[in-house]
């Protein structure tokens, strides 16, 4: 614990810039701009922040349709990302993706999957891949809490500890599948019990305070780069926002919500700044002001951004290229 | 007994009236219950029935659906819902290996009376992963059948239908239809499952079509009547069994075919239609028969895109069009 | 413990049975009488013979590929058995199913299921009917070590205890899946960790002793049947013949196949009652006759059986009669 | 450089000189270890390679196939063996949703050079569950390629061209072909993916056909032959791609059209080649096209009903004739 002022900065403008792009995101959905699902991750900020903050570039991301946040974290220029939630060919999938399929090679952001549990084999294989090859490199794979019951997550818990591999299984446990309690979907919540199923190194942690998910993630990390095999991370988060923009939130009161709230992310790391006296040391309003250009900035470019010409809807269905 | 309901009323109303005649039949899936479905469907229904014959599930696709199999076998008339087709690839083989052969594999012993919803198409931007039509895919499968309600009675109907059947039956609803209106009479007798049904009588063509598309057809034929073509459509209703009978009365009565689906064009259930046209009435073709289907692409998020990929009134109008000047 | 002498001979006369018939399908198998797959039971048979033998008619099972045993100790004729495996219309299953495919709807024989995972689904459906319809009956679902991989188990587990279903999963740990060791398919071994993280009830017997499975099977069901949920079963046996008639069986030696076989099922109940002063009041003599009459009777009666006309070849892919 | 070996040779041999050459290529799967390979493919691989290239996986479908998947998109060569086709359907989201789709809907960043192994196809009394023959259903989704070798010199080319292709392909191996014989020229040059070769000339009709029901097609073609009536017999190779020219060329040719393939009938791959030959060469044909699939039945165990369930020399020979009487 006990970051630098620099680092505490950099989590503070992080997850402001998060907030303020989703919040955007949601506006313009109301206005049309973006289409198709839209499922925001508010409220859970401190999650991806902190486990991406303590990997390297080099390192892998696999994320689920629930990926905004980790993207830009990633190192997905902001830009690119809200140009493809419109849909444009600067978008970082070509526009193809939308919400829900952020890539970015460059960045090792191996992609949003819209299939629940299905990007865990991939990060499997693909640290398989880095293991085999001799690099030194960790994937961190992202799911929720609902991916757990799936088989894919059985399985791919099983292979990545049997193999012994350089993978960090992310749960962002924010207590709900859809509108599924976690009590009313998994016999046993307990998920380091299940994880510990598999003989994986599990930890749990606070996933609305964005130090202590770093100060986990980091140790995390340290375990699985240095060849001890996988580990399993849960983090307890809450999701402040419907689902996705379609959603009457039947399943859970507004209190609850309010009461979660109370220790959102943000406020809890500034809560945390004020009574350790960096507050005063970070210029807040500048960094607010900052984060609206940026996400100006993002907007402009994705409105500016052209339509992929229809005659090219069947590039990509193969390669052009031959195999290397 | 006539009323104008959405698409969604149909469907809900088609399994609250099942659920109150029959105590054995009970409604399964994600977000079924408390949430009311994600296409808002069952909405109002734990409240009615609880959660023992509203059963939200987790995340299993393979399992629930094979609990549905088993319930089945074992005396009740399970409903399960699995959300999107685009899910149901993780329960195939429970659909395959188990729902459609336990009858045929234990000598007639185990019948399966098990009711399979999905959401299924294109159309809202939801990409690749979440666009399937795999319905005519389905229909390659001995041992089930395959239903698409196009309009709201058949919405309604085919939810009895499906439960009266003592095999699985799967029931296709494009997600486009939920908020479609139109009239349902509960007291109609319900037309039977493997019948087709002319919607249009025409004499210049025929175009064959189901679920969405089906609506498609009528508006273009609308387009066409203008210019002096007459088309006849027809609903396919069930894509297993196929109405062997209607299509190839309706081809005997017009010569020229059309078919259209949103399954990628390869292999599609057009494929099928074709091959049976061929097979059954080669000689009253006037001209090679065509099929509008989906670009064979993962489906695009971007709307021009999305378009592109998938069948449209225009689409079907250019192709009836080019299909009359066909020698 | 302590079986009476009744019991104690009913044990061995059903596991003689269960090994001559499976040594006469060899024989078949090799006479090209039975084709296909064929998954002898083999050195495994203290498992289906303890555990069936605890409950009653009206309840169900759900077998794989390997069940012949499951099936006659079910109550299906072992002359129906034989007459299936020969592919004739007398078989349990018209002839269709063969060896893997064994089904008795009068028994409640729920069948083989030869897709590994595939049945332990259609047990959790199974039991929801008998919970919801207010049935007393408990279904017992066989699988193997290999299939605590699959997705299936994992989805299965989670319904059955969320719902707190009455079935019984019987892990017939035979150490392999095929030629996989259970050391290279499970990163975590110990099964009843696996079952405590569904918070499952759980454990594991000797499974070469038919008394010890018996016991353990008897206190499982009572629990299922009480209404306290579904229970995990780890019965821990060897397969003594390969996998399946095709297996050059170069994945173990022969010397641990001798090991095991020391322990055998037969082997063991003999000398339990040996050692009990019990062995001298069964004879012997005559219950290996009176098994040999009944395999050469199933035998007979498959080879008189008849080939279902081709002409039937279509029926039942739908149902004859409307459903009720 | 020539010699006669058997097509499970031929797949090894394939396999090994690939791994050889380029060490990123590894396989994995059930079995394909320790145990030899079910079908004994691989065996002694484990002993040259080792276990991090000779990868006996847990029964796992969907994660070593998706492992696959990640793999391929990190730079590795994998080789997946789904044991046979019937468990593939436990692996169908990862084939379709993933390695089908990954390189589209990220705009052409990730492809997915993954080669898939599966064994296919009936005739060995394995009954329902172990009887499949779904790779024309494969032929279906966009983005992955389906190759079918039937010879000895293809078993082993296939797996080199698979591997040096960018994206996913699934290759078929039928399990009766294993033992099957043949020259393999290893110094030929492969026929590419997506070319279809005519394996006897003949000008009355031509027989399409892949895998097992080549030879099915050929003995056929002899035996019609006696009769008079001179067959065209087409392997086609790849099912998707199809060869579309290879296919018109030869219907050009001989105006009569008979498909054949084990996928039960309605909606199998010759229900698209023959709704591409409408489209393309309706004005060719002199008759109906005609085919011979697999009945629509789950396939029974015993022999007499599975023969009477699949296609057979007889069938094919029986339908040629029907088909030259047709007017
Ligand atoms: C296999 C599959 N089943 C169902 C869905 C529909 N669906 C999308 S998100 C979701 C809930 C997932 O919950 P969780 O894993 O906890 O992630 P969260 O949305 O809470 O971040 C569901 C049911 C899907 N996309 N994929
Ligand atoms: C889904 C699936 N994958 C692979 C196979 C091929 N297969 C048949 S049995 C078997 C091993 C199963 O092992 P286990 O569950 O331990 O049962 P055992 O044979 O030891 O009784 C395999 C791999 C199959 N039938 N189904
Ligand atoms: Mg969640
Ligand atoms: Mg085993």
């Amino acid at each position: 614990m006990s970051p630098s002022l620099k680092k505490a900065e950099k989590f503070y403008r992080q997850m402001l810039l998060l907030r303020r792009f989703e919040q955007k995101c949601a506006e313009l959905y109301t206005e049309q701009k973006i289409r198709g699902f839209l499922h925001l991750y508010i409220g859970e900020e401190a999650v991806a922040t902190g486990v991406i903050d303590a990997i390297e570039d080099k390192d892998g991301v696999v994320g689920t349709y629930r990926e905004h946040c980790h993207a830009i974290l990633k190192g997905v220029p902001a830009e690119k990302v809200m140009a493809e939630l419109y849909g444009k060919m600067e978008g970082c999938s070509r526009g193809r993706g939308g919400s829900m399929h952020l890539f970015d090679k460059e960045k090792n952001f191996y992609g949003g999957y819209a299939i629940v549990g299905g990007g865990l084999p991939l990060a499997v294989g693909i640290a398989l891949a880095d293991k085999r090859m001799g690099r030194d490199r960790v994937t961190v794979c992202f799911f929720g809490d609902g991916a757990v019951a799936e088989g894919e997550f059985h399985e791919s818990m099983n292979l990545a500890q049997l193999w012994e591999l350089p993978v960090l299984f992310v749960c962002e446990n924010n207590l709900y599948g859809m509108g599924t309690h976690i009590e009313r979907a998994q016999s046993e919540p307990d998920f380091i019990k299940k994880a510990k199923s598999y003989a994986m190194e599990a930890h749990r942690v606070d996933g609305m305070d964005v130090l202590k998910v770093n100060d986990a993630a980091k140790k995390a990390v340290k375990h699985v780069r240095s060849g001890k095999g996988p580990l399993f991370l849960e983090c307890q988060t809450y999701r402040f926002r419907a689902h996705s923009m379609f959603d009457p939130e039947l399943y859970r009161s507004k209190e609850e919500v309010e009461e979660w709230k109370k220790r959102g992310p943000i406020i809890t790391l500034k809560k945390y700044l004020q009574e350790n006296g960096m507050w005063e040391k970070i210029d807040a309003d500048a960094i607010e002001k900052e984060v609206e250009k940026e996400i100006e900035k993002a907007v402009e470019y994705a409105e500016k951004g052209s339509w992929e010409p229809v005659s090219e809807l069947t590039r990509f269905v193969y390669s052009e290229k031959e195999a290397k | 007994m006539k009323k104008e309901i959405t698409y969604r009323e149909a469907v809900r109303m088609g399994i609250d009236t099942a659920m109150e005649k029959d105590k054995r039949v009970f409604l399964a899936g994600e977000d079924v219950g408390k949430y009311g479905g994600t296409y808002a469907v069952s909405m109002g229904l734990l409240e009615k029935y609880g959660p023992e014959r509203i059963v939200d599930t987790p995340l299993s696709e393979s399992g629930f659906t094979g609990m549905g199999i088993g319930a089945a076998m074992n005396g009740m008339r399970p409903i399960v819902e699995i959300m999107t087709v685009n899910f149901s690839l993780l329960a195939l083989d429970q659909i395959m290996n188990n729902a459609a052969h336990l009858l045929h594999m234990s000598g007639g012993q185990f019948n399966v009376p098990l009711v399979i919803r999905m959401a299924t198409g294109a159309g809202k931007q939801l990409a690749a992963q979440h666009s399937h039509s795999l319905e005519g895919w389905y229909a390659h499968i001995p041992g089930i059948k395959v239903l698409t309600p196009a309009t709201v009675q058949d919405a309604f109907d085919m939810i009895h239908l499906a439960l009266a059947d003592p095999d699985p039956v799967l029931v296709f609803e494009n997600a486009l239809l939920y908020n479609t209106k139109g009239e349902l009479d509960t007291s109609a007798e319900p037309m039977a499952i493997g019948k087709a049904k002319v919607m249009r009588e025409g004499k210049d063509l025929t175009v064959f079509a189901y679920g969405i598309n089906l609506l498609k057809a009528l508006d273009a034929a609308n387009a066409l009547e203008k210019e002096g073509i007459d088309a006849e459509v027809v609903d396919l209703r069930s894509l297993r069994p196929l109405d062997d009978e209607t299509i190839m009365a309706s081809v005997a009565k017009t010569h020229r075919v059309l078919t259209v689906d949103e399954g990628w064009r390869s292999g599609s259930i057009s494929a099928e239609i074709m091959a049976r046209i061929n097979e059954q009435a080669f000689f009253e073709l006037d001209a090679p028969m065509r099929r509008v289907c989906s670009e064979e692409v993962p489906i695009p998020y971007p709307r021009h895109l999305e378009e592109a990929a998938i069948p449209s009134v225009e689409k079907v109008a250019a192709a009836a069009r080019a299909l009359m000047e066909d020698a």
